[in-house]
């Protein structure tokens, strides 16, 4: 039977990899062919292990040293996913900082694979949907589990989920330096990359579904509705986006269904909402299970909570056209787009409320926890980024900041300020608990995160809310003989300082993730740093991570 | 029995459930937070109002205010137009030649004729006025003008046009054909000379009598043209349909001779004048000389 | 207890609650794109847009995959300082052979809806091999590569035929003659039907782009797309702005 | 499923059947467990993660209101050395909020002389003796960076300084705060006003108030227009309603937001809405300074008379809750550090007033830092406040910030006060001219950043043989150079047409641009000469 089914699996992979090789050689471009290439290449090793039981697998494990088997929950795919996310948190920082620095220093494109128009994506997908893609699988995984008391169901199928999201990932990621683009900003992929991140998606809502259809609490918890929806709405975002009709089978170009105004609405609609249901949706999500954790207080107010997650969910959706003010997309859309956009202010803010007073009693452990000290800037961000949201939505606003590096700062608050440290939170809160150890192996080296991150942080934004306001200013500066005074190129001269201050905090922000790296490093190695305690952070002890499996050594009955 | 669901530090009721150890207040939302949502929900009502916001079948609600994007721009637009009404009316009543005298008036004039250029004569001349040597276009950036390049001459071609059909004063002159007038060697011989006059060939003392004969009437001896008679000079670095031999022979054989429609009608005289103003800018305008002056080009306040 | 025991229910129930977030994010999708099908003033009514000739597509193609759409915006929004500096703005009825649309959405570089004629074949090919040689403060890359990789032209015809099944009016002749309408458009001495090209594809710019006639390059193709942008309908005339100016309910 | 376990299955009652069951013990892990629920934040964190069975216990009195009320705080009139400082910072920066723009400052003819201005018709910025123009803007990303560290360096030295006295919703606040006081009297007469009927004195008294919010709120809308106008004639067109629609406009929004801010919202926009609070709460550390309350030498909390019976039992707190009457945000700060202590240290006021009245030590509220409170609770010996102030990381930040502002300062004062800035006409890159020599044509821009008109020379350099001229010349003028007077504080743009001789090649050259003062300031530019045959 064993070898019968390795000998089936075997064939199977076989089978992909002549297709994938067959693909190669009659691809119509570069990029599918490499792309043809890299499945090759997965098959073929997926094909050796098969055959010759070799598993690498176990052996990745045992480098990285996971416990072994299954314990009370099943944390393999989430262990993986904390790793990925280190990875490509560094990858995808790193990708910003180099074309931050093209943008100041024009020398550094390195045609064509490496020219900014090709990197770029690279650096958003890498950050949106590898670095927060990979954290939101993993806590997801971690969390539904906890708050269900309830193992993955389909443990194998999550494991598909987040290698076939890795896939995904490479695939997209390589597509961008070969041009194989959508030119569909945070869609960028193609086709048949779409068609797999579907396949991949649909299996991560049944896993999730599936582990909440078996959990043992009666109620779903909050955190669990944010995740839900996440994974429903992106799926719907993602498939209608992405419709679109492939020149040939065998070659990546394709062109989308919808043209013009109605292909811009469904764009930004998708656009709008990838911020929405991906970084702020799920992301509350984790805030809902990480900060009362950390902060071992019960959360805020549950009707807060019902009123906020409700109106989020409906009112986002709706702001899509705020990227589209002014434009030929007509009128009627772009006022809805703004009016939903400012009555978000509140339902917005009713998450960092939510996360912040559950704080209250506990807020003299911001002072000594840098974990929930990375908590409460996330969600100082969160607040100021959904507040200037709104305000940038105002067409008035908009007329001055639209196409200027306003927006490009205002991302960045809300992605570094936010999403990044809200991740790094998470990060620090699972490593100890997925691998066993007592603490991290330097609190001191979270406090150094965590200020190289603010600082940078503040050096970004800064730098890039002044450098749009000067866009801004000099596209409109009219002098007095009623011409035009700037020409295009004046305007590009006078961000030069600035583009290089963001470059600066850029660095800094990335050294705050190096930091991390290591720390999750020497963490997983076993090490605990000799230091001077911070102060009265909890060291992680297993026992109270609710079994819902008899521990190995059963106490012995009463 | 004191209810045992009070949270310590705060207070407050707890819901009852926990998850992993979470638990969840009761805490009522703060009045702040919901009357600042229930403030800009009746803001976006009002808004959607007063401004277009909601589709129907064949078109969206207008909105009380009947205010559209372009229609706003449009109101813009003439304001700045009402601005330059009086620029306008400076400009109708300066004589052109006089125009640069008064640079705020010739700045203004130029920036306007820019525009007018953009759209009534990029078409041909191209957006940047440097014409195009295949399609015999000149390029009016430079300093050969085949009708003169003051001021009052480029008014006048502007006005009038170039062989336009129908226009009495139009600017005209033939250049006949000379396809089979002359054999081989002699058109060769020709053709040196012609290009020897810009320096580009040798002399060729063959040619400079062929050129005596037939072609210096209207060119001049020496290939310095003849702006009354429209005859292009020869004897520089420009050729408007090109200045190789095979070219320059195709011109002598077959000559091509451009065409300008005439603009008198069709634009106002203001507008005329900033074109010229524009055109003499571009950098190879010629100082206005009085004695040029022909006292048929009074065509100023020509409708 | 209202509100808070009535949720208990979508709590306790995974389908009600997968259902109605599903109901809840479906809703506002529906109301603002749907519309934008079926209302007819979405779409301007206006002479002269025609589809892209091949030659104009794959150089549209080639901004696409070059990622120009990260810097470069192609929607002139109806601002005085946008019209002065750019031209009359943006239609719908202009993108609406845009598959897909690049309207952008930040301009590290200039505005390009209008760009065609404004600059000659010879700057826009020197300017992408070398920005910073043209325009000493530009931060843009460099392209000088386009000039050197010969046009890739075998799939011109399955080009047109995807562009046709997604609602872009080609002719079958459009479709046949997509390869040899490349060579042509790039190169009219190449013996080709260049007035039928020109009856086929109004306003069609046809010669040598990027000052080598002898073959067919990106570079190419890409300046048959760029001084193509924005020349095709006739936004100045007197009538097709009032018309924009006063209509309502759009 | 194979995993679950079999003895707690058969052990635990069906699920979703809960009425019927006894819900007071549950046996989990085969222990038997109370099923009270029990909250995460009492004393013995332990308890936190004793899981209960899943069910609904009873419900007993949840308010059914929506939201909740804010309970108004009347604080309390105190003096002391903290409140005096609060004055004290409460009318530097309102002196300087409403003053600043009467400030003269004498630039000469040609520029504003008002001495702190945004001109945003000119797109200029003065502040004394700086002016920035728009393509300077940098200096104020440099600004707001300096701001955001002196933040960080504040807070890491004195906490939520910051906040307790020189945030304008503190400010604001606090003036609104000696308003109600000065109408309304001190705590109890409010408390009592605040719940007597609407009758027609409270009606009097109420309008009376509001009007002296209105005025306030009015005057501070104000005197924010007056930054960006010349502000003695912005005064006379303003009452004359002569002034522009967005001075109009902005006035009566900050008026309103003034009055709701101040008048009404108050500690809760720091509590909720507000952004900082959080980043400084998250910036602080075990060793900065906050206003904390000495637990273990107050507690337990008894009142005088039975401290006296039995001094033993009792620590210093007499639970007199004037420290809570005092808070402008309404908080016992006896309840630990928290997100509404602003930390302006009335309270330390208060508590050492009454502290003296009863015979103790002073200090029972006072700044300290988590660190010297740890060791003052162990007995050790602890520093003085202040030294609190220096180390490591406060040092540091000041570094940082001080050589930002040093920089800054630096590249102020050697600035360049021309500019010149060259866009070389694009189409058509060159002219082949009649007698066969190539001309290139420019924009120049001419940038004169002194408020006095100044004559300018403008020469090529490099491009042999060539020569220019601009529009206003004409080509008979054409020479090496030009000169042109530029007007005080303005970029004259000049066409400048180059001209080489036949044969000249594509290259570099550059524009140079030369004051012809006793400045002689100059400043070059590159440019690139196009000619036929391209070159790359």
């Amino acid at each position: 039977m064993q070898a019968e089914a390795a000998l089936g699996r075997v064939g199977l992979w076989f089978g992909v990899l002549i297709i994938s090789l067959i693909l190669a050689a009659t691809a119509r471009d570069t990029g599918f062919a490499a792309h043809a290439t890299i499945i090759a290449i997965v098959a073929f090793v997926l094909m050796w292990m098969s055959a010759a039981r070799f598993d690498p697998m176990k052996k990745a494990q045992g480098f990285f040293r996971m416990p072994e088997g299954l314990s009370r929950y099943d944390d393999d795919p989430v262990r993986w996913g904390v790793l990925a996310t280190m990875f490509w948190a560094i990858v995808g920082l790193l990708a910003g900082v180099f074309i931050a620095s093209q943008l100041a220093f024009p020398q550094l494109n390195f045609q064509p694979y490496f020219n900014f128009g090709r990197v770029r994506p690279l650096h958003t997908s890498a950050v949106i949907f590898a670095f927060g893609g990979n954290i939101l699988i993993a806590s997801s995984f971690y969390v539904v589990q906890r708050t269900c008391r309830a193992q993955l169901a389909f443990p194998s199928l999550a494991r598909f989920v987040f290698w076939g999201y890795q896939l995904f990932i490479v695939l997209a990621a390589s597509g961008y330096l070969f041009g194989v683009t959508q030119s569909r900003e945070y869609a960028e992929p193609e086709w048949y990359v779409d068609l797999w991140l579907t396949i991949v998606w649909v299996a991560y809502l049944i896993v999730f579904v599936g582990t909440l259809a078996r959990r043992t609490e009666p109620h779903i918890y909050v955190a669990n509705w944010f995740y839900l929806s996440f994974i429903i709405t992106i799926a719907m975002l993602h498939i209608i986006n992405n419709l679109a009709v492939p020149v040939a089978l065998n070659g990546s170009l394709s062109f989308s269904a919808f043209a013009g105004v109605q292909d811009a609405l469904t764009q930004w609609w998708y656009g709008h909402n990838a911020v929405a249901f991906f970084l702020t949706v799920p992301f509350l999500a984790m805030m809902y299970y990480f900060v009362p954790k950390q902060a071992e207080r019960p959360v805020y107010s549950y009707r807060l909570s019902i009123i906020h997650f409700w109106s989020l969910i409906f009112l986002y959706i709706w702001a899509g056209p705020h990227h589209l003010h002014y434009t030929a997309l007509p009128d009627w859309a772009q006022t809805l787009g703004m009016v939903f956009s400012v009555i978000l202010w509140m339902p917005s803010w009713g998450g960092m409320i939510n996360g912040l007073m559950t704080l209250n009693g506990a807020w003299d452990k911001v002072r000594a926890d840098p974990i929930i000290r990375m908590m409460v800037m996330a969600l100082a961000f969160y607040g100021m980024a959904t507040f200037e949201g709104p305000m940038l939505s105002i067409k008035a606003v908009n007329s001055l900041s639209h196409y200027t590096d306003w927006t490009i700062g205002h991302v960045h608050s809300g992605a570094l300020g936010w999403n990044g440290l809200i991740s790094f939170a998470a990060v620090y809160f699972l490593v100890p608990r997925l691998w066993g150890r007592e603490r991290m192996y330097s609190l001191r080296m979270i406090n150094w995160h965590f200020w190289l991150a603010t600082l940078g942080i503040v050096f970004y934004a800064a730098s890039m809310w002044v450098a749009g306001i000067t866009q801004g200013l000099m596209w409109r500066e009219y002098g007095l003989d009623g011409y035009l005074v700037n020409s295009f190129a004046e305007t590009v001269a006078a961000l030069h300082e600035l583009y290089i201050i963001r470059a600066v905090g850029g660095v800094m922000y990335l050294s705050g993730a190096l930091i991390m790296g290591y720390n999750v490093w020497m963490t997983i190695a076993g090490k605990l740093r000799e230091e001077a305690p911070m102060g009265a952070m909890p060291d992680y002890d297993p026992d109270k991570d609710r079994p819902i499996v008899r521990p190995a050594t059963p106490e012995p009955a009463e | 029995m004191i209810n045992k669901r009070i949270d310590g530090p705060t207070g407050t009721e707890t819901v009852g459930h926990e998850w992993d150890g979470i638990e969840e207040l009761d805490t009522p939302m703060p009045r702040w937070w919901l009357w600042t949502l229930y403030l800009t929900i009746v803001w976006g009502v009002v808004y959607v109002i007063l401004y277009p916001a909601w589709p129907l079948i064949d078109k969206a609600t207008e909105g009380v205010l009947g205010w559209s994007s372009r229609g706003e721009l449009a109101e813009e637009m003439s304001v700045v137009d009402q601005a330059r009404v009086t620029v306008r009316e400076e400009l109708s009543r300066i004589p052109i030649e006089r125009l640069p005298e008064n640079s705020g008036l010739f700045a203004q004039a130029v920036a306007g004729g820019r525009s007018a250029f953009q759209v009534h004569c990029s078409q041909c001349h191209g957006s940047g006025a440097a014409g195009s040597q295949t399609l015999g276009y000149p390029n009016l950036n430079d300093d050969d003008w085949l009708w003169g390049g003051d001021l009052k001459a480029i008014e006048y071609t502007l006005v009038n046009g170039i062989r336009a059909p129908g226009v009495e004063d139009t600017r005209a002159s033939v250049m006949p054909p000379f396809e089979g007038a002359f054999d081989a060697a002699q058109l060769d011989a020709l053709v040196d000379h012609v290009l020897s006059l810009g320096g580009k060939e040798t002399r060729n003392p063959a040619g400079a009598q062929t050129f005596q004969d037939n072609c210096s009437a209207c060119h001049g001896p020496v290939g310095e043209g003849n702006r009354e008679l429209g005859a292009p000079r020869l004897n520089d670095a420009i050729w408007l349909y090109g200045g190789s031999r095979e070219q320059v022979r195709e011109q002598i054989l077959n000559p091509k001779m451009g065409r300008m429609p005439h603009w008198s009608g069709r634009l106002d005289p203001v507008t005329i004048k900033m074109l010229s103003a524009y055109v003499w800018s571009l950098g190879g305008g010629e100082e206005f000389v009085e004695v040029a002056e022909d006292p048929a080009v009074e065509v100023d306040e020509e409708p | 207890m209202g509100l808070a025991s009535q949720h208990k229910k979508l709590e306790k129930n995974i389908n009600l609650l997968a259902i109605g977030s599903f109901i809840a994010v479906a809703i506002g999708g529906i109301v603002e794109i749907a519309p934008l099908f079926w209302i007819d003033n979405t779409i301007e009514e206006v002479e002269g847009m025609r589809p892209y000739t091949p030659l104009e597509q794959a150089g549209r193609n080639i901004y696409v995959r070059e990622g120009c759409y990260a810097c470069h915006s192609q929607m002139i929004r109806p601002f005085r300082d946008e019209v002065e500096r750019y031209g009359h703005y943006s239609l719908a009825a202009e993108s609406m052979y845009d598959h897909p649309f690049q309207w952008g959405s930040k301009r590290t570089g200039p505005d390009l809806a209008r760009v065609g004629g404004r600059y000659s074949d010879e700057w826009h090919v020197q300017h992408l091999k070398d920005p910073q040689s043209v325009v000493p403060e530009s931060i843009m890359p460099q392209y000088s590569f386009l000039g050197d990789t010969p046009l890739e032209m075998d799939n011109a015809s399955d080009m047109l035929i995807a562009l046709r099944r997604v609602g872009v009016p080609y002719s079958d002749r459009d479709v046949g003659q997509a390869m040899a309408d490349m060579i042509l458009q790039a190169n009219p001495d190449s013996g080709g039907d260049v007035e039928d090209f020109q009856q086929r594809y109004p306003k069609v710019q046809v010669r040598d782009f990027d000052g080598d006639p002898g073959t067919v390059t990106e570079m190419d193709a890409l300046v048959a797309y760029l001084q193509m942008l924005g020349t095709l309908v006739d936004v100045d005339s007197a009538a097709a702005q009032e018309a924009l100016a006063e209509e309502k309910g759009r | 499923m194979k995993n679950r376990d079999p003895g707690r299955a058969s052990s635990a009652p069906p699920r979703r059947e809960g009425e019927n069951r006894d819900w007071s013990v549950v046996v989990e892990d085969g222990r038997a467990k109370t099923n009270e629920p029990v909250s995460g934040a009492v004393a013995a964190p332990e308890t936190t993660t004793l899981r209960h069975e899943p069910h609904e216990p009873p419900r007993q009195h949840l308010p059914t209101k929506l939201f909740e009320k804010r309970t108004k705080v009347h604080n309390k009139r105190i003096d002391g050395p903290f409140r005096r400082f609060k004055w004290f910072v409460m009318f530097v920066t309102l002196a300087i909020y409403y003053g600043t723009p009467w400030i003269r400052w004498d630039r000469g003819p040609y520029a504003p002389d008002q001495a702190v201005l945004v001109d945003i018709a000119n797109r200029r910025f003065y502040m004394f003796g700086i002016e920035i123009w728009p393509h300077e803007f940098y200096y104020v990303a440099g600004l707001l960076i300096m701001a955001a560290i002196g933040l960080f360096l504040v807070t890491s030295a004195v906490g939520r300084a910051w906040c307790g006295y020189a945030c304008p919703q503190t400010v604001w606040t606090d003036l609104f705060q000696h308003v109600d006081r000065f109408v309304d009297g001190d705590r109890n007469a409010r408390i009592k006003l605040d719940a007597a009927p609407l009758g027609p004195k409270k009606i009097a008294k109420r309008a009376y108030k509001y009007t002296i919010y209105l005025v306030i709120a009015f005057w501070t809308g104000g005197a924010w227009i007056m930054y960006f106008a010349d502000a003695p004639t912005l005064v006379r067109d303003f009452w004359a309603g002569e002034a522009a629609p967005a001075a109009y406009i902005t006035v009566a929004i900050l008026t309103l937001t003034t009055f709701t801010l101040g008048g009404f919202m108050r500690e809760q926009v720091c509590i909720y809405m507000c952004p900082w609070p959080r980043i400084q709460t998250a910036m602080m550390d075990e060793k900065a300074l906050l206003v904390t309350y000495k637990d273990w030498r107050g507690e337990p909390r008894g009142s005088v008379k039975k401290a006296k019976k039995n001094p033993e039992k009792f620590g210093d707190c007499i639970d007199c809750l004037q420290c809570v009457a005092v808070c402008p945000t309404g908080i016992d700060i006896r309840e630990g550090p928290q997100v509404g202590c602003i930390t302006c240290a009335l309270c330390i006021d208060a508590c050492d007033k009454v502290m003296a009245e009863v015979g103790r030590p002073r200090g029972l509220i006072d700044y300290a830092t988590l660190e010297d409170c740890e060791k003052e609770a162990n007995g050790e010996a602890t520093r003085p406040p202040w030294k609190a102030l220096l180390r490591p990381r406060t040092i540091a930040y000041f570094l940082i910030w001080g050589s930002i502002g040093l920089a800054m300062l630096f590249a102020l004062g050697a600035r360049s006060h021309v500019g010149l800035s060259v866009l070389p006409d694009r189409n058509p890159p060159y002219i082949l001219m009649s007698d066969g020599s190539v001309r290139n044509s420019y924009t120049l821009k001419l940038r004169n950043m002194e408020s006095r008109p100044r004559e300018m020379e403008i020469a090529l350099q490099g491009l042999p043989g060539a020569v220019m001229w601009t529009d206003a010349t004409g080509r008979d003028a054409a020479a090496r150079a030009q000169i042109k007077a530029v007007p005080a504080d303005q970029v004259l743009a000049v066409r400048a047409y180059v001209i080489a001789p036949e044969g000249a090649a594509t290259q570099e050259f550059s524009f140079r641009l030369i004051s012809r003062d006793e400045q002689r300031e100059s400043v070059e530019t590159e440019a690139r000469f196009d000619a036929p045959g391209g070159g790359e």
